[in-house]
């Protein structure tokens, strides 16, 4: 039973009011049609899904109906942060050049 | 007129606020102490009393832009509330005077109004040169005040939503705190008023359940749901 | 009237906590008794001298109380009858009310004589698993060996009938919540308070104090229960401060989220109606404090199961608390100082203390000596190796143990008693600590498990934490009260920590024994009960490990240790140290299996709350519905929505009613509600480009007061929703969506919007509620519409189909879109939603003269088929592409914008000439239907498996053909046509049918365009 | 009642029946153990049970096996099983982080069908399906596979087109199966609420009879018996750390216990699986996620039959032990915690207590959670990798359970003839660059 800390709403929010939003920092790719199948396929169902920090999106559905993003721990659910879409994350494991 | 919240207006358009149909239904199942002239006394702690009908604005924009936040509080003759959560009202000279703007998201407000929506959509529409939205949305919203017992209306929120309106400090008469957030199974936009009572704004198609949600939660409080006070 | 059973010869007139002048009268299998305001089920049967209060599950033993709280695993009861009744409560845990009805859920005629009880003789063909070795033969049995099975399965009944009670939920929050309100909670809540925090103290007793209730100690020279009331009276005065009695803290779930479920009902009996029944208190904190006190160990010796043999804490708690003495000679079992009280507290009573036999050799301290001091015989070094009797202990063999604890090295005696008060220790209840996910850690000092670390913010404090005497417990509730308030940012005042009095004597180590020896062994000796409710034995423990199960978890699954309705509250240790034993491996090599939430069972109806019956999930009603209520229409479900049907008249049935309506719309007219259909505004800059990449066509190039159908798609090719998007102005769009995609297309904008092109100048708002939609449809629309519109021409040429016009109706302002769902002329008119029903009533009127017809989903989805245009979500299934669709003219490939969707179009799979594809289908005997969701295959010799080639997925019977129609999809299907196609039914007949264009009805569209 | 009587009758049925050691020994033949029977009750009980065999052994891991199998829960038993019995290959380890069964076969609710949509996937869970039916004799080993039905509840007419597309599939597909109206619903499950005034009526069901439930703990112990007595090494608190690969062609695996060499890796890590592909490199179209169940105190019979609804999201049945098992859905977000959010109890329990208004006076006793390791279609991946050697099942979502035989079978299969088993094929990774998914989130949804 998360406790999300909406960095919009500049308030930490019950989980009822989110829906997840998947991970975070996968940009779309700028020219689809340059990539193989596998490249595309990749982009559309390959996710990371690690055991541990995960930056994701989530939505503030019933709030602001925000999209922002979450540094969260996969096995303890702790969240470490919340920021803005295109805004970096502090903690470590970004992607290299995302943005968002 | 007012017929149980159905407005017969001039030249016989009818108007029906929201809770219009839940407001018909309950007259005929006397169970349900919806009268406006019930008695309000020793059984009701509560009481929920829907708004009458206004004008309800979305406007969207930048409140980085001067162009957009000074143009607001020039055409309204009140400020754009910036900080999250918060609402701004002024109860103005008459009541047609009266309105208020709420914050609902970082680019996105709610400007409740007396005034006509047509006239203040064109008036924002055209003084505003900005990349802004300006959307009537006031068929599809209605507002419903729900005062009483202070103890009774806690216990009453707290069953119907996660927020925690416990911490929001009292309102005064040019505004106080808002949230979006969940009420039963659907949303609401809360906010609490100088007098102690609270606003909950719910959209049209959700009024009935929202009624009927209202009614449960505030059985123990012999609730009351009434209908618009005739102005 | 039945007469009262028997006196309440165990009542002791002591200074109890039970209201002597205010006698209940209740019944317990049929019998009537007597008991007091203030008593439990189980102090009254005990008062009662009522031994077998149930029988064992496996092996039909008849067991007797053990325990006085939620770790009772004996006493289960069945209360009420009828629509009221509960399953599988704990006497112990059940407040005792006037006509309080309860039965024992076991036992054959009854649990007084069980005849099933011979059958525990077999017992031994009963080992741990027996059910996975047997059972088998002959192949197929199963089915019939299970029958039986299940009918020895199962504890209370469920009820039979609706519930009558209704149960309610509160969000909480609060900066600090105090679980169990002993003394150190109570302490922690009252400094905590002082502070300024919110608190909320929980407890699942029917009043607060904890172990203090049934205590005769003295703080700062008052009575316990004297100190409790004055910190009551403190905590109740303070407005920060919640307390919630008969409220159990259930679940601890993530960032400090507690479930607590409040009994508020059943405890008043009949007299409580009006009042929700349960009330579950969904607690967010800053800070929890567990104070949950700590659980006695029973002793596990040879038919440690007869009635009479109890927990020395018990026997103190029902003496004190209740005024019950539970028999009349106590034997008293320990290996530790703290049982002394039991002892001592016997024997202040009046009645007979037989001997303390105490594991432990060369005793000294201050409890034995005060034992002594009484006269009370101690057998030091000394264990009881078997309890006898039947239906109630009679005496015990007691021998002489070895310094280990594990060996018998004397004779046997027997001696005389019929009450066994045993105590093996103390178990700190950690529960909800456990559901963090932190793991337990072996305490040796203490004898028990204590919380590890845990992830959530989360303090113990007292008897939970591992500290067992008063002066401690208090000292710790206090510093931590402060503690918890600090770390959440409030301050907290100098005044030294407060320091207490207590008349407490020094306690010595205890001895650590999980399994009692015999003079026969584990495997020969009479069964020693380790989790009595599941009759799981030592022996089983054993036999497990013999076949290899060595994992706690193992054992638990393979012998159902801990797996009752106590959970294994006194079992699981005493299972886990036995275990250790066995294999020779420490307990902490062996550690804990995990506890789950619920710490005492939790139910249903409360956890469910109020989302039952009419508010399961909102209904979502049109502006119109009251007319629609009032003309008699059926409703559909859609998505949370209720729309119109079909609108039958007096006698007609569906078919009849939809015929009708289907005819007026193609030869008159008819108004539909489409109210319900997604809007959503769409304004910005970058409007138009936003919509061109979120659509497979281009909205470049469309101009204001035009309309245009789009469909979206999502990344992955599929086809995700569709509808018309017209465009309003300059950089101003409304665009339509389908009735259940709206919420979901509107987070899909947002999604592409905030994250992926910020960059774009465009604004989302969903203005679904805002309009309602009216349809005029049918070649008299016209006529009907000008009747009542003002401010614009109607006709065709000013007014063309796929444009859409400002305009006045019946005096209001609205909007109207000449686009068409059923082929015919059709106005669909959008007017704010307060206007909605005026409007209706007046198109109603005006179309009077042309008998205006309204008509249901049901009729407008027989005239789209005609037309053959798809539903999303009903001729496709999230595995189709426009292109499957036969909507390629829809896919506008060349735009700039790699619109979303687009790339998937060309893998491989896409590229199929084998894809489904959608189509229309006639059936050969021209009044047979196909019915929807009929699987096709073009060999009807073929054997099954066959290979199906598609499906029927919408199909009606047409009136305006006079046949039925459908429409499917069917692999390769747009080179098929004219081909045959047979639908196999499941009554042995196949309906073939020829698969034509899915459009049926005025294919060049001249109707539309008129 | 009480046990007692059935071990009795069981022993009697057992002996009128001649079903001793020699007529059903055949079926067995293949496993070099003792055979559990009415008879070897008795004989042990006289011995009071001193004599009972370990039930499978605790080797010392040897430093190279033909086959690793990385995973020890039903699907990784049966695989190992499979390819002793199914393909001679005996040299095998299955190692497993904790212990056997540990994940989400002994976590689920134990519902097993094989009514599912679409060919490819029907065809799978079939074969699943005519393996659990003759399993308990396979393995000599009681998985009490009971067949008491599956209901799967409509409330919506799309929900009944659906189910009359699925049941129209699986009759064709060999299926057993029909759609049934809402009386028809009610003698099968009486409790049930059929009333048409309900929120969500029921409009009607589609009925498997073959369908029920099987004893979760029972598969894992009773595959591990019968694999360790073919030879198979069932390795406990062993945990694979790293993956070892050399010209992209498997070399063996790292673990707590060492490194051990391998020819083939078999990678059976349900929710995990995530983690240990990357292991070797590769990435997989699988998200984790908590999903939770739970059980009430246990019942005097009172539901024989397994009732599940996707529409308003609960299932539910009864065990031989009285309880009523419920599954909850999945968890929005991601997660290895086995745990999830209460509001989604809360909401399958508001479900079942609409499903059936007599069951809201019971109480929960229990509740728990795994983790599932989803796919975008919800269908599983059976598949070679790109490194020779490595073989991945995974990605069930939530039907692992009730595919068990089935997935260990044909898994076995493809391992052993390092080609994807036919049934096999539509289930390989490049589905997700061709497009060729099979979407079952219709029959998968959120039931199980």
């Amino acid at each position: 039973m998360l406790l999300v800390y909406c960095p919009y709403c500049e308030e930490a929010r019950e989980e009822e009011e989110f829906t997840y939003g998947g991970e975070a920092h996968i940009k779309r790719p700028l020219s689809p049609h340059t990539l193989t199948d596998e490249e595309w396929g990749d982009y559309l169902y390959f996710r990371k899904n690690p055991r541990g920090l995960h930056h994701e999106m989530w939505f503030h559905n019933a709030g602001c109906r925000r999209y922002f993003c979450a540094t969260r721990d996969t096995v303890t659910y702790k969240i470490l942060e919340t920021y803005k879409i295109g805004g970096p994350p502090k903690s470590p494991s970004i992607p290299a050049g995302a943005d968002g | 007129m007012m017929v149980m919240g159905r407005v017969k207006m001039c030249n016989d358009i009818k108007t029906e606020s929201p809770l219009a149909y839940f407001h018909d239904t309950a007259s005929r199942n006397s169970s349900v102490s919806t009268d406006k002239n019930a008695s309000l006394g020793a059984d009701s702690r509560v009481v929920a009393r829907e708004q009458y009908i206004c004008s309800h604005l979305n406007l969207r924009g930048d409140a980085q832009d001067p162009v957009f936040v000074e143009g607001i509080s020039k055409i309204l003759g009140m400020s754009l509330p910036i900080k999250p959560g918060h609402y701004h009202c002024v109860i103005g000279e008459n009541s047609l005077m009266k309105q208020s703007l709420y914050w609902l998201g970082p680019d996105e407000w709610l400007l409740i109004s007396r005034q006509l929506a047509e006239g203040l959509c064109t008036n924002l529409r055209e003084t505003l040169d900005a990349h802004i939205s300006i959307t009537d949305v006031s068929g599809g919203q209605t507002l419903v005040n729900l005062s009483g017992d202070n103890e009774a209306i806690q216990i009453v929120l707290k069953k119907s939503s996660v927020y925690d309106f416990g911490v929001w400090e009292s309102a005064s008469e040019s505004g106080g705190r808002c949230a979006q957030t969940t009420f039963g199974k659907t949303s609401a936009l809360v906010s609490n008023k100088s007098n102690g009572s609270y606003d909950l704004l719910v959209r049209r198609s959700f009024a009935d359940y929202f009624a009927l949600w209202l009614l449960d939660a505030g059985r123990e409080f012999g609730i009351s749901i009434l209908g618009p006070h005739p102005e | 009237m039945i007469p009262t059973h028997r006196a309440q010869i165990n009542r002791i007139t002591a200074d109890a906590r039970i209201d002597t002048s205010r006698a209940i009268n209740f019944f317990f299998n049929g019998k009537r008794y007597q008991g007091y305001l203030g008593d439990t089920l189980a102090s009254a049967l005990l008062a009662n001298g009522v031994n077998v209060v149930g029988r064992s599950f496996k092996y039909s033993r008849p067991r007797g109380i053990v325990s006085h709280g939620a770790e009772e695993p004996n006493a289960i009861v069945q209360i009420n009858t009828g629509k009221l009744t509960i399953p599988n409560l704990k006497a112990t845990q059940v407040e005792l009310y006037e006509g309080l009805k309860a039965n024992s859920v076991n036992g054959w005629p009854n649990v007084e004589f069980d005849l099933m009880s011979i059958f525990g003789w077999f017992r031994r063909m009963m080992p741990p698993g027996f059910y996975y070795k047997t059972f088998m033969s002959p192949a197929k049995f199963w089915m019939v060996y299970e029958r039986f099975i299940r009918k020895a399965a199962g504890l209370g009944r469920s009820p039979m009938q609706f519930d009558p009670d209704s149960y309610d939920k509160l969000n909480q929050h609060t900066d600090i919540l105090v679980v169990g309100a002993g003394p150190s909670g109570m302490l922690a809540a009252r400094e905590a308070a002082r502070t300024g925090a919110r608190v909320i103290i929980v407890d699942e007793q029917n009043e607060f104090g904890g172990s203090l209730l049934a205590s005769t100690q003295t703080i700062d020279g008052i009575k316990a229960s004297s100190w409790v009331k004055n910190l009551m009276a403190e905590l109740t005065k303070n407005k920060n401060v919640l307390m919630l009695p008969r409220s159990t803290a259930f679940g601890f779930y993530d960032h400090n989220f507690v479930a607590v479920i409040e009994r508020r009902t059943d405890h008043l009996g009949d007299s409580a109606s009006g009042l929700c029944r349960e009330r579950i208190h969904r607690v967010r904190a800053k800070q929890v404090i567990l104070a949950t006190g700590a659980l006695e160990r029973p002793l596990v010796f040879a038919h440690n199961d007869i009635p009479g043999v109890m927990l020395a804490s018990s026997v103190s708690n029902y003496l004190i608390r209740y005024g019950v003495a539970p028999g009349n000679r106590l034997l008293l079992f320990t290996t530790n100082d703290n049982a002394y009280q039991t002892a001592i507290d016997w024997y202040q009573s009046g009645r007979e203390v037989v001997a303390i036999v105490d594991s432990r050799r060369n005793l000294s301290g201050a409890m034995y000596e005060a034992a002594r001091k009484l006269g009370i015989e101690v057998k030091s070094g000394h264990a009881v190796i078997e309890a006898e009797g039947g239906k109630r202990v009679c005496s015990a063999r007691v021998a002489s143990l070895s310094r280990q604890g594990n060996k018998i090295d004397g004779l046997v005696e027997k001696l005389d008693c019929d009450l066994i008060a045993c105590s093996g220790g103390w178990s700190p209840t950690i529960h909800l600590s456990s559901h963090t996910g932190s793991k337990p850690v072996w305490n040796e000092s203490i004898s028990g498990f204590v919380s590890g670390s845990s992830r959530e913010d989360l303090l113990l404090v007292g008897a939970c934490n591992g500290e067992y005497s008063l002066t401690g417990c208090l000292a710790n509730g206090a510093e931590i009260g402060c503690r918890a308030a600090e770390s959440i940012g409030y301050q907290i005042s100098a005044i030294e920590t407060p320091r207490f009095q207590v008349d407490e004597l020094e306690e010595l180590p205890q001895q650590t024994i999980f399994l009692v020896p015999h003079d026969k062994g584990i495997s020969r000796a009479p069964s020693s009960f380790v989790d009595m409710q599941l009759d799981v034995t030592a022996d089983s423990i054993e036999i497990a490990v013999r076949e290899g199960f060595e994992s706690i978890e193992h054992i638990k699954r393979y012998t159902a240790l801990g797996f009752g309705t106590d959970q294994g509250k006194l079992s699981n240790v005493n299972g886990i140290g036995i275990l250790a034993q066995m294999l020779g491996k420490s307990i902490s090599e062996i550690g804990t299996t995990v506890f789950r939430p619920a710490y005492t069972p939790t139910t249903f109806g409360a956890i469910a709350g109020r989302d039952v019956g009419a508010l399961f999930d909102p209904e979502r009603l049109t502006a119109i519905h009251r007319w629609h209520e009032e003309n008699g229409a059926k409703f559909e479900d859609v998505g949370q929505w209720k729309r119109p049907w079909f609108y039958p008249r007096a006698s007609e049935s569906m078919e009849e009613a939809v015929h009708r309506e289907c005819i007026a719309v193609r030869n008159g007219v008819g108004i539909l509600d489409a109210s319900t259909l997604g809007k959503i505004d769409i304004k910005g800059p970058d409007a138009a480009e936003f919509l061109s990449r979120v659509y497979t066509n281009s909205f470049l190039t469309l101009a204001r007061g035009k309309c245009r159908y789009g469909v979206m798609l999502k990344e992955d090719g599929m086809i995700f929703d569709d509808g018309v998007c017209a465009c309003l102005g300059p950089n101003h769009y409304l665009m339509f969506t389908t009735t259940g995609g709206a919420a979901q297309v509107l987070a899909w904008l947002e999604l592409w919007r905030q994250t992926e092109w910020p960059e774009l100048r465009v604004y989302c708002t969903s203005v679904t509620d805002h309009w309602g939609t009216v349809t005029l449809s049918g070649p008299d629309s016209r006529r009907v519409l000008e009747a009542v519109c003002a401010g614009i021409d109607l006709d065709n040429d000013s007014f063309p189909f796929m444009e859409w016009r400002d305009a006045i109706i019946a005096g209001v302002d609205a909007r109207i879109f000449r686009i068409s769902f059923t082929g015919e002329l059709s106005f669909e008119i959008n007017m704010p939603a307060h206007h909605a029903r005026h409007i209706w009533e007046a198109l109603m009127d005006s179309g009077e003269p042309y008998d205006i017809t309204p008509y249901g989903t049901e009729t407008m989805h027989v005239l789209r088929a005609e037309k053959g245009f798809m539903i999303v979500g009903q001729d496709t299934d999230g595995s189709m592409t426009p292109y499957d669709m036969g909507l390629g003219w829809v896919v506008n490939k060349s735009k700039e914008f790699s619109f979303l969707g687009k790339r998937s179009l060309d893998r491989s799979h896409m590229l199929r000439k084998d894809r489904k594809q959608f189509i229309g289908l006639k059936t050969i005997e021209g009044s047979k239907m196909l019915p929807e969701g009929g699987q096709l295959i073009f060999d009807p010799e073929e054997q099954i498996p066959m290979s199906m080639q598609g499906h029927v997925t919408s199909s009606y019977y047409s009136p305006s053909f006079g046949h039925p129609i459908a429409l499917g999809v069917i692999k390769g299907g747009f080179s098929r046509m004219g081909q045959i196609v047979y639908c196999p039914q499941p009554n042995g007949e196949i309906i073939s049918a020829e698969i034509v264009n899915s459009v049926f009805y005025d294919g060049d569209g001249a109707r539309q365009n008129v | 009642m009480n046990y007692s009587l059935f071990a009795c009758a069981s022993l009697l049925l057992e002996l009128v029946y001649g079903c001793t050691n020699d007529a059903f020994c055949a079926l067995t033949d293949h496993l070099k153990m003792k055979r559990y029977s009415g008879f070897s009750l008795l004989k042990n009980a006289l011995n009071y049970n001193e004599n009972w065999q370990k039930v499978w052994r605790s080797p010392v891991p040897k430093e190279h096996y033909d086959v690793v199998v990385v995973g020890g829960g039903g699907h990784g038993l049966a695989t190992a099983y499979y390819l002793a019995k199914e393909h001679g290959v005996t040299d095998i380890a299955v190692l497993e982080k904790g212990y056997l069964g540990g994940g989400n076969t002994g976590r689920n609710t134990t519902i097993i069908r094989s009514n599912y949509l679409w060919d490819e996937a029907a065809h799978l869970y079939e074969l699943a399906l005519k393996l659990w039916e003759g399993l308990s004799q396979d393995l000599n080993y009681n998985v009490m596979f009971s067949q008491r039905g599956v209901l799967n509840l409509g409330h919506n007419l799309q929900d009944m087109r659906d189910i009359e597309r699925r049941v129209n599939a699986n009759r064709l597909n060999g299926i057993d199966g029909e759609v049934v109206t809402p009386q028809q619903i009610k003698a099968i499950a009486p409790l049930i609420n059929i009333s048409p005034n309900c929120r969500y009526p029921i409009l009607g069901a589609s009925w498997q009879p073959r369908g029920g439930v099987a004893r979760h703990d029972a598969v894992a112990w009773g595959y591990a018996r019968a694999a360790d007595a073919m030879g198979v090494d069932i390795l406990q608190q062993t945990e694979v750390t790293d993956i070892s690969i050399k010209n992209g062609v498997v070399v063996g695996v790292e673990t707590n216990k060492g490194f051990i060499r391998a020819q083939k890796i078999a990678c059976v890590p349900a929710g995990n699986s995530g983690v240990v592909a990357g292991m070797a490199g590769l990435r997989l179209p699988v998200e984790s996620r908590p999903l939770q169940a739970l059980v009430s105190e246990p019942l005097k019979p009172c539901l024989d039959t397994v009732v599940m609804s996707n529409a308003v999201h609960g299932y539910v049945s009864q065990s031989d032990k009285g309880d009523l098992v419920i599954g909850a859905g999945v968890d929005g977000y991601n997660g290895y915690g086995q745990r999830g959010s209460f509001h989604i109890i809360e909401h399958t329990l508001q479900a079942i207590c609409e499903l059936f208004p007599a069951f809201s006076r019971v109480r929960m006793n229990r509740q728990w959670g795994g983790i599932v390791d989803t796919c975008p279609d919800a269908c599983p991946i059976i598949s070679k990798t790109s490194v020779e050697g490595l073989y991945f099942n995974c990605g069930w979502g939530t039907g692992g359970f009730k595919a068990t035989p089935g997935s260990g079978y044909v898994f076995a299969d493809t391992v052993a003839n390092d080609r994807a088993h036919p049934l096999a094929q539509p289930f390989s990774l490049n589905r997700f660059s061709t497009g060729a998914l099979i979407d079952e989130h219709g029959a998968a949804g959120v039931a199980h």
